[in-house]
């Protein structure tokens, strides 16, 4: 029950990675991959935010400025400051595999890896 | 200047880049893209020698004092693999043929070079950072930049490679990522030697170690999608296949060893041999996984009926040896490890600027095609059969060196099965290298083909190609210099323990 | 009143828009009138979040999105010719281009007018930028104007690299229609 | 109170995540990664990450879902119905699981005292940001553009590379058609809404 008040946190996050990671491997549209990806990269996200954050803490955000901040607890500013990055890459990610499936639907007419899989075997044939 | 030469090396490319596209000219592009990847090979043999004398090269980026700030950290092995980057990406770019085997008009060629300048910054901005996340940023620019150019092959199939090249990718880049973020909850810091200094008592109390166990786990897998380490290597014969020629090229002989060489930095720089090999016992995954590319790729290779899918197969055996030197946790198998990465470099590279020559002229990959070409283009052909020697390890190319490195190893390591494998693996190569030997120069040309002779490839295709394949004989009898250089870095990883 | 909100005269001109598609659009009087107003707001706020990003949550990348967000939806309400009218591909693609130069741009002035080894400052070293250095070796002002600079550059690299993007889907998904 | 709203932001994830899953409707898959990327917004913020609620909430919900709803409109809305497949089933439980042993070590969530946050960098950065940069409340921008200035650059080269790349697969002629983007406006076009699932040419 401890380690469930400690760590259920870390543990949803890695059920919801999970759940996108399943999304991507198992799925033939190359939509849903991709969705499956979006869901995977902001779990892992949400991971790094988890570990940035101080019991009674805030915002990174400095109250009066001028140095005196003594009394106030602040939450990691570092992993956000990391995950910012992480979401950039996550859409350029996303933009560049989308244009890919246009472009794969416009040369085989349809979306479904199966499919696509069986047209380019009948190729080779 | 010289002190900060550093970061006009992944600067320089990582700029040029976007004044391609600014310019919108592909007749201005080609020179300044040649232009700058040369100044880069000049400043990546400088820090070489800097580094090679006076020792690691230490700069804050934006000022910062590490960790605090990113820090760029050069040591020779790091300075080795920029040089591995530029020379490939120097001779790739001078290769002529426009867009040759690539789906791509004129007057947008701009574009491709801008995502040549990316790819190329990408690769060497992970080879000199001394910052773990930093590692993951530029892992991303350069993987965003080669989907990119991997699907300007012609044919659709282009098209699915990248995108699976695309999926497995993310997927490696985002276990990279948890990979971080495990070691970053452990250590508290991102910079890898800060990282490392952290992580040595704690790894020595042997206490509380499951979270690093899992990070490290993670980080192998993430580098290994890279990598294409057996088994995770399904998305490399369709990227390699696929890709335009000189794309294949340049890929072929530069990312995975880049991912290589991310591997050695988190192996030996950030959790050390004593704990990967000590503790883990890596070597009892690796070395059967590493044994079962060499055997799985050459068997694989023989079979293919696409000459490019065939040197594609071949690169997943050349992985499995570079693994095999890694594993072994000895000097000399990591010296024929390191010094494996610049020679397959250059012969994978000579021998796909080969295919890129004969793909302009008939204009295509596929094996039976290529009957009788060695009379047809003599001098291309004869490129392929060297560097063909080469691959199977023949005295005085640059394999033989690597390979000869490695069975030192395997022996040092006390594992003379491993050795054995070695020379069997190389004979898998003989015969692959034979049937294209084989096809090319002693069946006919089909008819209506010219005179023997008559159908040489441009000059400017020619030279780029011969400069890699001389190169394989020049480091195969002169080997001072890349073992000199591959041996002080393998010293300087620290194996043992 | 009902003079404001009928269609602008210009659409019934417009070539390339279908009269199905000039049609529909007249039937969605309401969505048009309001993101007429939206759009206005949305690119200040983006303004907004652009320069005080030091101060609250946002900087460069968040304005980016929004400016090119909002422009996306004055381009999905009123067709994507009348948005290419006002800023066409050439300059969306060399304004992703020069966001990247700004920001490096600031990195290499950091490199020449710095004091450092050599007579150099380090790359985006912003210290250099300024004129005084704290007792910390921090030059506040330096820092101040390199933050304002390098989130300008990503802030016109974002905009545009978005709005470039769905130039290409938007643009493809048209031509697809022809067939 | 907050631990409250974080466990029900969860649930409600976790049930976007499994619909997503199932759905065989892209158009409504579409519309919840959107409302995903809200939900992980206002977790963010609980989380005190205001700057990374602030970015998802815009790409996530904003850009993604566009692009992802404008694809599906150019490519098929609907998927076939898929049974549960064994193997990346037992694949992604192995490898949760191995990430669960991997925590079981961490500190807890929250914990003032976990190595993150007893390292010099976390008391650092916010001493630095309130002492050398008067007038820079926002910690996390000072360490964007100031600290990690170097990661933000190669974060726009990202956002390039991305865009190049995009360039490159759609902004050419599309075979056998020779129209350009530039003829666009003259061409007949139709919209979008039109587009009929799996209506692809044959090639």
């Amino acid at each position: 029950m401890n380690a469930l008040a400690a760590h259920g946190v870390y543990w949803l996050c890695i059920v919801l990675m999970m759940t996108g990671l399943y999304i991507v491997i198992s799925r033939d549209h190359l939509v849903k991959k991709i969705m499956g990806l979006n869901i995977f990269q902001v779990s892992v996200i949400m991971f790094y935010v988890a570990l940035g954050k101080v019991h009674g803490g805030t915002a990174p955000i400095l109250i009066g400025t001028g140095g005196d901040h003594g009394e106030v607890i602040y939450s990691n500013p570092l992993p956000h400051v990391l995950m910012l990055t992480a979401i950039v890459v996550g859409v350029a990610t996303t933009a560049l595999g989308l244009a890919l499936v246009v472009r794969i639907q416009e040369a085989y007419g349809t979306v479904e890896e199966d499919e696509i899989v069986r047209m380019d075997r009948e190729d080779a044939l | 200047m010289s002190e900060h030469l550093v970061v006009l090396a992944v600067i320089l490319p990582l700029l040029a880049a976007p004044v391609c596209v600014v310019f919108r000219s592909s007749k201005i592009a080609r020179p300044f893209a040649i232009g700058v990847a040369w100044s880069c090979l000049l400043i990546a043999g400088k820090l070489l020698g800097q580094v090679m004398l006076e020792g690691d090269i230490s700069y804050m980026l934006g000022g910062w004092a590490a960790p605090f700030g990113i820090e760029y950290r050069l040591d020779p092995l790091g300075a080795y693999v920029l040089l591995i980057v530029t020379t490939l990406a120097s001779v790739v770019l001078s290769f002529a043929g426009g867009t040759s085997g690539m789906d791509l008009e004129e007057d947008r060629l701009y574009l491709y070079y801008a995502a040549f300048l990316l790819c190329i910054a990408g690769l060497s901005g992970i080879a000199v950072t001394g910052d773990i996340f930093n590692i993951f940023v530029f892992l991303e620019i350069s993987s965003l930049s080669s989907y990119a150019l991997i699907s300007l092959g012609t044919g659709r199939r282009a098209l699915r490679a990248a995108f699976s090249y695309l999926v497995m990718g993310t997927i490696g880049g985002t276990f990279f990522l948890i990979g971080v973020g495990l070691l970053y909850q452990v250590t508290g810091t991102l910079n890898l030697s800060d990282m490392s200094a952290i992580l040595k008592p704690i790894l020595a109390s042997g206490e509380g170690l499951r979270g690093v166990f899992v990070a490290f786990a993670f980080l192998v897998v993430g580098i290994g999608v890279k990598l294409a380490l057996f088994p995770l290597h399904q998305w490399l014969p369709n990227a390699y296949t696929y890709a335009p020629a000189k794309v294949s090229a340049f890929l072929a002989a530069t990312a995975t060893k880049v991912s290589f060489y991310l591997l050695l930095r988190v192996v030996f720089g950030v959790f050390g041999a004593a704990f990967v090999f000590g503790t883990l016992r890596l070597h009892f995954l690796l070395v059967p996984l590493s044994l079962a590319a060499m055997f799985t790729g050459s068997l694989a290779a023989i079979y293919q009926t696409d000459i490019k899918r065939l040197l594609a197969y071949s690169s997943i055996a050349q992985i499995g040896y570079m693994t095999l030197g890694l594993s072994t946790n000895t000097e000399l198998g990591l010296t024929g490890s390191v010094v494996h990465l610049f020679n397959h470099g250059l012969m994978k590279g000579g021998m796909f600027l080969v295919v890129a020559c004969v793909v302009a002229r008939i204009g295509s990959t596929r094996i039976e095609d290529w009957a009788g070409i060695g009379r047809r283009m003599p001098w291309t052909m004869a490129a392929f059969v060297v560097g063909g020697l080469s691959l199977i390890g023949v005295p005085g190319t640059v394999g033989f060196v690597s390979k000869w490195y490695l069975v030192l190893g395997t022996l040092d390591a006390g594992w003379h099965f491993a050795a054995v494998l070695i020379l069997m693996s190389s004979l898998l190569a003989v015969v692959y290298v034979w049937r294209i030997v084989e096809i090319a120069w002693f069946r006919s040309p089909p008819e209506g083909a010219g005179p023997a002779g008559s159908e040489c490839a441009p000059l400017g295709q020619i030279v780029p190609t011969w400069v890699l394949i001389a190169a394989t004989v020049f480091f195969g009898l002169n080997t001072e210099l890349t073992v000199g250089v591959a041996s002080r870095c393998a010293a300087l990883l620290g194996v043992g323990g | 009143m009902s003079d404001q909100l009928a269609p602008p005269p210009r659409e019934a001109t417009q070539p390339g828009v279908p009269q199905r598609m000039r049609m529909r659009m007249r039937e969605k009087l309401i969505l048009r009138v309001v993101s007429k107003a939206l759009v206005p707001f949305i690119l200040l706020f983006a303004l907004y979040v652009q320069f005080h990003g030091d101060f609250g949550p946002g900087g460069g990348f968040q304005a980016g999105v929004l400016f090119a967000a909002g422009l996306i939806l004055y381009g999905l309400i009123f067709g994507l010719s009348d948005l290419q009218a006002v800023i066409p591909l050439r300059v969306v693609e060399v304004g992703v281009a020069l966001g990247v130069l700004i920001y490096g741009g600031v990195g290499v002035a950091a490199l020449f007018l710095g004091r450092g080894r050599e007579g150099m400052g380090n790359f985006l070293d912003y210290n250099a930028l300024g004129h005084h250095v704290g007792e910390f070796g921090v030059d506040a002002h330096g820092q101040h104007l390199g933050i304002l600079l390098v989130e300008l550059g990503v802030g016109v690299t974002v905009s545009a690299g978005m709005l470039g993007i769905f130039y290409m889907f938007a643009g493809r998904g048209l031509k697809r229609g022809q067939e | 109170m907050n631990t409250v709203l974080v466990l029900i932001l969860f649930g409600l994830l976790l049930a976007t995540a499994v619909v997503i899953a199932r759905l065989t409707d892209l158009f409504a898959a579409a519309m919840l990664t959107g409302i995903f990327s809200l939900l992980s917004a206002g977790l963010f913020t609980l989380m005190d990450a205001v700057d990374v609620a602030f970015t998802e909430a815009a790409v996530g919900a904003g850009i993604s879902t566009i692009l992802i709803i404008g694809t599906l409109s150019m490519t098929s809305r609907r998927e076939d119905q898929q049974p549960l497949r064994l193997l990346p089933f037992v694949v992604v439980v192995l490898t949760g699981a191995v990430l669960v042993a991997g925590t079981l070590d961490m500190p807890a969530y929250g914990d003032p005292e976990a190595p993150v946050h007893q390292h010099a960098l976390y008391q650092g950065y916010l001493d630095s940001a309130a002492r050398d940069f008067d007038h820079i409340p926002n910690v996390v921008t000072v360490i964007l553009a100031s600290f990690r200035s170097y990661d933000t650059f190669g974060e726009t080269t990202v956002v390039f590379a991305a865009a190049v790349g995009v360039f490159l697969l759609l902004g050419g002629r599309r075979r056998r058609q020779g129209t350009r983007l530039s003829q666009l406006d003259t061409a007949p076009s139709r919209s979008p809404d039109d587009a009929r699932p799996g209506a692809g040419e044959e090639s």
